[in-house]
């Protein structure tokens, strides 16, 4: 039962009222990309068994979609940002390796 | 015999009686009693038969790790099986009976298993049971499945109510014993917002039976005092009778509390389910005594020697006159002195250990009881009661030395801390080789969100078992003013997981490590012998532990005995995993308030009322309900659904259509963020107009479809389906958050601002006119176009659309004006003939028009080529959501099955599912097929049936015969045509 | 290997049962194998044993992290059925129920297959036609199953509550050849039978590294050392991203929780198993007399075999809007497992990037049921180098071309 | 013009909190972003209060206007003045991107009265109250619908969609049962 803090409006939210949204940071391939590009993009998927940048939207709440970094295996969660983001904030990065030094970064 | 005691009782209120009934037998207790002390009051040791042997059964212990006691209690709504004696608070009125016994508790033919006890080993039914093949499912699985079980059935519907809570705080305290209730007062006391739950009905745990001396004053009046001193605190919130059941990621706990279980029908919610949400939590749950394994441990009348001290001094009930204590540690004395202090004889103290010291030994030994050193019991004897024990050396192979008389054994292995809510979210242990028990590591926490320790353990759940030690932990882990109890020494323990240590097979058949589903000291070995010797393979393969007390009582002796099996150390061995909960949850609990009325949230539209007050049959849509028809009289739903066509058709017919969705888009780049969700252009619809629009995801398949207007230079109004509304709006906002977050658009779902009617037919315009306030006229207001204004006096905004074919008008207006719209429509419309129709005949009017419908032509998996609307996909445009999904090669296959009319040779109506066959089999021997219908009816307009559906090729096969299959060997004759069955040209809608 | 019987049980029974022999060995890793299955769970030990058995290969080892059968064999909900919709889920899984039905006899190990029926309720009217539709593909398919009426569905589970009042029971497809097994003697009966073969179960190793040469593989590093091996078969469920990162790929797969609970056991009051996907849930009652309870997965990564318990929560609610009486059960235990879900939520049954290196994974929900068919065509797979008819249209290529294998499109259809 | 009506005609329930239905209330959802300096302009002119903070709710008499997320503010005033309101606000906001729309149909409005008031939200939603500040306007889930609510007066006022307005009754009714006093 996650609690998410969530950026836009500061609530700490139970896990009940956010909808979850798999990865994130993903490109969009449009029309004119590889089929290899289009299935990247649509089904290959991270999934690590560790740090993990995903989507969640505050749905009974704000409404507003957001990021967060957390771990899937053991459920910690180092932050959480707006989804206007083009890649994690570096402090956010940093943190993340100072807590996981063996961690490859989000790429 | 068991009975009741003339003095003492600390919990009992001696001036309330209690009458209840076991078995039908009246019987009395007093308040304050726990069920199986009121049992034990009347002499009913034997209180059910095990799972597998149907063996006797009796109370061994005194609280939630019982593994036998357990009784059907109730009836009718209010009847519960499996209710543990040991936990239930006895009242007035109390209705009990035994469990899994036929014919009769004292004599039950499933005892037979006992005598073959010998055939049926662990696992046993893994060997055979498997010829002839037919056998297990129809001879062998019967007999097993009437075997086991425990309670009854429950009959009746539910009576009680349910409901959740929430709750929030720094410190969550499981546990009212001393360590919990003072760790409460320091944390309360440092201003933190504690809660501090205890699954019992009175605060102290153990401390006051043990005769424990806090700060200088009995254990009972510390507790009384630190319980008045939190509850002046206002940040400290006190739950008795409020079991933490488990502890889940990110300090979420789930507590358990039976508001009214004891007070049945007093209107109160029975139980209450919190979800708690703590800082951090604290278990301070105690430990639980550990049985030894000794033959006939199993037999009525052996107990665990804290439960005798219980019952004795808790309820002034004497489990025996004569009591037996059997013991590897000095904790038992305790029980021991409490018997004698009591009145009771202890023939012996049967001691393990070779070299007894010890202050309660010695205590003992004072009191004239005889100590025995070095010695086990070799068996008890005895069938549904104990009637004495005979006694070896621990050290031999079970010769007996002599026999003893009794009718109780109190027996004592040691202690093992209650460790569950550590362990639910990952928290470790370690092995504590002094004590023979596993306890919480405190270098391996389970974690919380931030990646810090979540749980902390306290007093005898941390290992720390005397009072003195428990306090000092509270001292240690929390600060606080120190307390303290006075000492008493006690000597080690001397781990003993057999008894005698050399005993035979057959001693260790009758050796039971779970009462409950019989499994025996033999069983383990058997499964470590047979290569079963991970400790969750010895567990699934002998049921250790898996019973409804989950091996409280069990585990640790299981685990040591599969150890010296393996001929290894405990640790190594293991533990199974911790699952919550705790102790079992009742699923009424679980479902908290959701039940009835409000079970789920059901959707209405403004008028709901209306069409429910007219007859109509409701149908599920989502969470809305709908009108599927009106039936009139004696109609059936079909005769309805065929009227409301037929006079749509001929008059005019109303539809509620509030239930679709509706979205607001508005902003500088609106047109260009519409023309990227929708397969066609939405940014050139001119304003007042029309337009109907696909929806695809990125997979390029159909999604949702809906009618779009322009409201103005920069805003549109896009309609959905009935599911849609929600979905789509997501969907929208998270293109605008998450991809295209510098366009500037904005959204706002209106759907229920409006109800919105559909009045469809040739007389619809009519109907309009009589109400009046505006023009609706061909002229002023063509198909495809709409216009605010009023109807009625109501304000509205009129839709030329049509999904029936019909010239028909949709008619939004603010909710709280819909069902008076609707009414004066009704009263208008009288004169020419208007009725309602329902989502059925909605459904039959667009496929007479061929008009595809989401969900029915449309799985998921098909994409608008395969619809032939391939006229509403831009050719135009660089990109749009599922553009690219679209281009891959199997979904721009020719091979696709693509949408056409079909009409069976015969006139009948095609089969509901089928599918088209084609020749030849698939390499996996599956009759190859071509198509499938989609939508298939009776048309009323056309007489006869018409059906839509999917083909290969679509309607390049008009005029082609193909077969659908039915449910039968014989197929139906269809021959491919033009889906729009009637009115071809659209002369009606644009009427 | 001694067979089992109920002979044999009273032969041992005279000797205090110290004659048995052991189910399978703990023995010590080869330098080398012909293939390597990593991954000890039911599909793993299937496709073991059906090398063995279909194909003459016994040089076989099956390395194991864990226990065997510790994964989502030993935590499903045991369901059985083949009632699916599309051809090639349907031709999978009845080729297992198929085998279930003899497995048994064929392992000497009762596997305690029970042919119970199953029921899916439609309470919808979209539901309805979602089954009906089933119900024709399956009449193609050559899977009996029929469309039955609430009349009939209340005489077959006397406890539900036909007539809602949320959601009335409109009629159900039945299939009366589905049923439960007991999951761990799935996995116990094959593992026994592997051993019996020559094959050596190697357990509590773990595989940390895929060695290969060339674009071929070479063999896995385990904490037990480099082990060899001309095919590498990998079966791990949950952790198949895990090793398609060692193979040098990435699958179309995400790891979430699924969770389940088990109430106190009664005396036997529903002889089918039921699933109602309008509320999500799913029950059966097992031999034991517990009440076994499925439901929804949760909606993010997870690896801990821990879910997120509003959805049991939720299940409940349903289930006991549908089933009245079981408010007044309790329940005894909830868990949780890792399962691996692909795009379409159907298998990948797959050769791979890398040369003899196939996958057999996203099982999603619905990993039980397929066990013996799923080994069945793994093995055929691994033994000729490309798939037969049951696995061909599994492959992890397919949604680049958007074939799906797409079963929610009937109704939403659980496991 | 006939008056609307609200969802449950203004139903009550006397448990140990009062329950009311209220309404209609006149709603205006508008969106646009606090930096757009033309929004608190348009606020002003269409409620008289100022640009509430993030989770505030400004309350002025029978007028207020609450923090919905970084771009939605909810307007909340008597029902027949949203026309007006809705004049003043596209006046104020002239070219400036943004989105107004009248809501006030498609939402249904309780008061939970009563010194335990707290007690009957807490059954139902996942929200630390005592956390809850005055004039803060919490936007979350009551048991299986989306709800927002804030304190006023002697208890809270509780919006939520009004198709699901008889299932929020009873879930307010049931949490408000005599007898089940959470202390």
């Amino acid at each position: 039962m996650l609690i998410l803090e969530c950026p836009y409006c500061g609530v700490k939210a139970d896990e009940t009222e956010l909808s979850p949204g798999y990865e994130a940071h993903l490109k969009r391939y449009g029309p004119g990309s590889s089929p290899e590009e289009f299935e990247a993009y649509m089904f290959a998927r991270k999934n690590p068994k560790g740090v993990h940048f995903e989507r969640w939207r505050h749905a009974y709440g704000c409404g507003k979609w957001f990021l967060a970094a957390r771990c899937t295996a053991t459920l910690e969660v180092f932050g959480t940002y707006p989804a206007q983001s083009g890649e994690p904030p570096a402090e956010l990065q940093a943190k993340i390796k100072a807590k996981r030094p063996n961690w490859e970064g989000y790429k | 015999m068991s009975t009741r005691l003339q003095k003492g009782g600390r919990l009992i209120d001696r001036s309330r009686a209690a009458t209840f009934t076991f078995n039908g037998k009246q019987l009395t207790g007093f308040a304050g009693d726990t069920l199986a002390a009121g049992l034990l009051a009347n002499d009913q040791m034997l209180v059910g038969r095990s799972f597998k042997y149907h063996r006797p059964r009796g109370i061994v212990a005194s609280g939630a790790e019982e593994p036998n006691a357990l009784v059907n209690m109730g009836e009718g709504g209010r009847f519960e099986p499996n209710q543990r004696t040991t936990t239930t608070e006895l009242f007035d009125g109390l209705t009990a009976t035994s469990q899994n016994h036929w014919p009769s508790l004292e004599f039950d033919v499933g005892v037979v298993n006992n005598y073959a006890a010998r055939f049926l080993p662990a696992g046993f039914y893994y060997k055979t049971f498997m010829f002839p093949r037919f056998a297990w499912k129809h001879v062998f699985e019967p007999v097993v499945r009437q075997s086991a079980g425990l309670g009854k059935v429950p009959q009746g519907p539910e009576v009680d109510r349910y409901e959740y809570a929430y709750a929030f705080c720094d410190l969550l305290i499981a546990g009212g014993g001393i360590a919990g209730l003072q760790a409460a007062l320091v944390a309360g006391g440092a201003g933190k917002r504690v809660i501090l739950v205890e699954q019992t009905p009175h605060w102290g745990g153990r401390a006051p039976v043990d005769g424990d001396v806090i700060d200088g004053i009995s254990a009972d009046e510390w507790v009384k005092k630190t319980v008045q001193a939190l509850e002046k605190m206002s940040n400290v919130t006190m739950r008795l009778r409020c079991m933490a059941a488990g502890v889940y990621d990110h300090g979420y706990v789930l507590a358990d509390e039976k508001v009214a279980d004891h007070t049945p029908g007093d209107g109160r919610p029975r139980h209450r389910l919190w979800r708690i949400r703590a800082g951090k939590i604290i278990a301070a749950t105690g430990a639980i005594e550990r049985p030894l394994s000794f033959a006939g441990n199993d037999i009525p009348g052996v107990m665990l020697a804290s439960a005798v001290r219980d019952y004795v001094v808790n309820y002034a009930v004497s489990p025996g006159d004569r009591t037996v204590i059997v013991t590897n540690n000095d904790d038992a004395y305790r029980t021991a002195i409490a018997l004698k202090e009591a009145g009771l004889e202890v023939p012996v103290i049967v001691d393990a250990r070779t070299n007894v010291t010890g202050d309660l030994p010695a205590k003992a030994r004072a009191m004239g009881i005889r100590v025995e050193a070095g010695r086990a019991v070799v068996k008890v004897k005895g069938a549904k009661r104990v009637t004495g024990v005979a006694i070896g050396l621990q050290a031999g192979e079970g010769a007996v030395l002599e026999e003893i008389a009794c009718d109780a054994v109190a027996m004592s292995g040691g202690w093992s801390p209650v460790v569950h809510l550590w362990s639910h979210c990952g928290g470790k242990l370690t092995w504590d080789d002094a004590q023979a028990h596993f306890r919480p590591d405190a270098t391996r926490p389970p974690t919380n969100q931030d990646g810090a320790a979540m749980v902390a353990t306290l007093g005898s759940a941390n290992g720390q078992l005397s009072a003195a030690a428990a306090l000092a932990d509270v001292a240690a882990q929390l600060g606080g003013k120190a307390v303290t109890a006075d000492t008493v020494h006690e000597a080690a323990l001397e781990p003993v997981w057999i008894m005698p240590q050399g005993a035979g097979h057959k001693l260790k058949m009758k050796m039971f490590l779970d009462y409950q589903n019989d499994v025996k000291v033999s069983d383990v070995q058997l499964a470590a012998r047979e290569g079963y010797t991970s400790v969750e393979h010895t567990k699934r393969y002998t049921t250790l532990g898996m019973a409804t007390d989950q091996g409280k009582l069990s585990n640790i002796n299981g685990l040591a005995v599969l150890a010296g099996a393996l001929n290894d150390k405990i640790p190594n061995v293991g533990t199974t995993t911790f699952r919550p909960p705790y102790t079992p949850v009742p699923l009424g609990a679980l479902a908290g308030e959701s039940r009835g009325d409000i079970f789920q949230p059901l959707r209405k539209s403004p008028m709901h009322g209306w069409h429910e007050a007219h007859g109509a049959y409701m149908e599920p849509v989502g969470l809305w309900r709908r009108a599927y028809c009106y039936a009139r009289g004696s109609e059936t739903h079909e005769q309805a659904v065929q009227r409301e066509i037929l006079n749509a058709r001929a008059n005019v017919g109303m539809l509620d259509a509030s239930t679709l969705g509706k979205i607001i888009v508005k902003g500088p780049d609106a047109g260009r963020f519409l023309d990227m969700l929708y397969t066609n252009v939405m940014s050139n619809l001119g304003i007042g107009k029309c337009r109907y629009g696909l929806m695809c995801n990125e997979q390029g398949f159909l999604s949702d479809d809906g009618v779009v207007i322009r409201l103005s230079d920069d805003s549109w109004l896009c309609h959905t389906t009935t599911g849609g509304a929600d979905r789509i709006h997501a969907w929208m906002e998270d293109w605008l958050q998450c991809e295209w977050w510098d366009w500037k658009v904005y959204t706002a779902n209106v759907t229920e601002e409006y109800a919105q009617i559909a009045v469809a037919g040739p007389n619809a315009r009519m109907v309009l006119e009589k109400l009046g306030g505006m023009d609706v006229s061909k002229e002023t207001l063509p198909f495809m176009s709409f216009a605010d204004g009023t109807l009625g006096g109501l304000p509205v905004r009129v839709h030329r659309i049509s999904f029936s074919g019909e010239l028909s008008y949709e008619i939004a207006t603010p909710a709280g004006h819909g069902l008076a719209l609707w009414e004066a429509l009704i009263e208008a419309g009288a004169e020419f003939g208007v009725m309602p129709y329902g989502t059925e005949a909605m459904h039959i009017m667009r496929a007479e028009k061929g008009f595809i419908m989401i969900g029915d032509e449309t799985d998921g998996t098909v994409i608008p080529q395969d619809l032939n609307l391939g006229w509403a996909i831009s050719k135009k445009k660089a990109d749009y959501l599922g553009k690219r999904g679209q281009e891959r090669t199997h979904l721009a296959s020719p091979d696709r099955w693509k949408l056409a009319g079909f009409e069976a040779l015969d006139g009948s109506v095609i089969p509901d599912g089928s599918y088209i066959i084609a020749d030849g089999f698939n390499g996996n021997g599956q009759r190859n097929t071509q198509g499938r219908v989609t939508s298939t009816y009776y048309s009323p307009t056309l007489k006869k049936g018409i059906a839509m559906g999917l083909v290969k090729g679509g309607m390049d096969r008009l005029g082609d015969v193909v077969e659908f299959n039915t449910l039968t060997t014989a197929t139906v004759k269809a021959r491919v045509v033009d889906p729009v069955f009637y009115d071809k040209d659209g002369e009606k809608g644009n009427a | 290997m001694k067979r089992y019987s109920v002979f044999a049980i009273a032969r041992e029974a005279m000797n205090y049962h110290l004659g048995w022999e052991k189910a399978w060995g703990n023995p010590e890793p080869k330098k080398d194998y012909d293939v390597i299955i990593v991954g000890a769970g039911g599909h793993g030990l299937a496709t073991a044993y059906y090398l063995g058995k279909n194909h003459g290969i016994k040089n076989v080892a099956i390395i194991e992290k864990g226990w065997l059968g510790g994964g989502n064999t030993g935590r499903n909900t045991t369901i059985i059925r083949s009632n699916y919709l599309q051809d090639p889920s349907a031709a999978i899984y009845d080729k297992a129920l198929k085998l279930y039905e003899g497995l048994s006899q064929d392992l000497n190990y009762n596997v305690m297959f029970s042919p119970r029926g199953l029921l899916m309720l439609a309470q919808t009217h979209h539901e309805v036609r979602g089954y009906l539709r089933t119900v024709h593909a399956n009449m193609l398919q050559g899977v009996t199953t029929e469309y039955i009426s609430p009349a009939r569905v209340k005489e077959l589970v006397p406890i539900i509550n036909i007539d809602g009042p949320r959601y009335p029971v409109l009629g159900a497809l039945y299939q009366p050849r589905g049923g439960t097994g007991r999951h761990d003697a799935v996995a116990w009966g094959y593992a026994r039978a592997c051993a019996a073969m020559g094959m050596d179960i190697i357990q509590q190793t773990e595989v940390t590294a895929v060695r290969s040469e060339a674009g071929v593989v070479k063999g896995v590093e385990t904490s037990k050392g480099f082990i060899g091996c001309k095919k590498l078969g990998v079966v791990v469920a949950g952790h198949s991203g895990q090793l398609a990162e060692m193979g040098g790929f990435r699958l179309p797969i995400e790891a979430v929780a699924l969770q389940a609970l088990v109430s106190e056991p009664i005396k036997p009051c529903m002889d089918v198993v039921v699933m109602a996907n309008t509320v999500h849930g799913y029950m059966s009652q097992s031999d034991k007399g517990e009440m076994v309870i499925g439901g929804g997965t949760d909606g993010f990564n997870n690896f801990t075999q821990r879910g997120s318990f509003h959805h049991v929560e939720e299940t409940l609610r349903a289930l006991i809007e549908t089933f009245p009486m079981i408010s007044r059960l309790k329940m005894l235990r909830q868990w949780g497992g890792i399962v691996d879900m692909t795009g379409d939520r159907s298998p990948i049954i797959s050769k791979t990037p890398l040369g003899n290196c196939f996958f057999n994974c996203g099982w999603g929900t619905g990993g039980f049921k397929a066990i013996p068919g799923s080994g069945w065509a793994m093995a055929e797979l691994m033994a000729k180098g490309e798939p037969g008819p049951l696995a061909e249209e599994f492959s992890m290529w397919r949604f680049k071309e958007g074939k799906f294998i797409d079963e929610s499109v009937a109704a939403g259809v659980a496991h | 013009m006939r008056d609307p009506v609200s969802p449950l005609g203004n139903a009550s329930f006397d448990g140990f909190c009062k329950i009311r239905e209220i309404g209609p209330l006149g709603m205006i959802s508008l969106r646009a972003k606090p930096d757009v300096k033309e929004l608190a302009k348009a606020v002003k002119a269409a409620v008289g209060t100022k640009l509430p903070a993030q989770r505030r709710i400004e309350i002025a008499g029978d007028k207020a206007c609450g923090w919905m997320s970084p771009d939605e503010y909810i307007l909340i005033l008597p029902y027949g003045e949203t026309d007006a309101a809705m004049a003043a606000i596209a006046k104020a906001m002239g070219a400036a991107h943004h989105l107004a729309a009248v809501v006030s149909d498609a939402r249904a409005v309780f008061r939970v009265e009563g010194d335990k008031a707290n007690q009957v939200l807490a059954k139902l939603c996942p929200v630390d109250l005592d956390a809850l500040a005055e004039g803060e306007l919490r936007r979350t889930r009551a048991a299986q619908v989306a709800a927002a609510f804030w304190k006023e007066g002697d208890g809270f006022t509780v919006v939520c969609f009004r198709s699901v307005a008889s299932y929020m009754m009873g879930l307010l009714s049931h949490s408000a049962e005599k007898g089940s006093e959470l202390a």
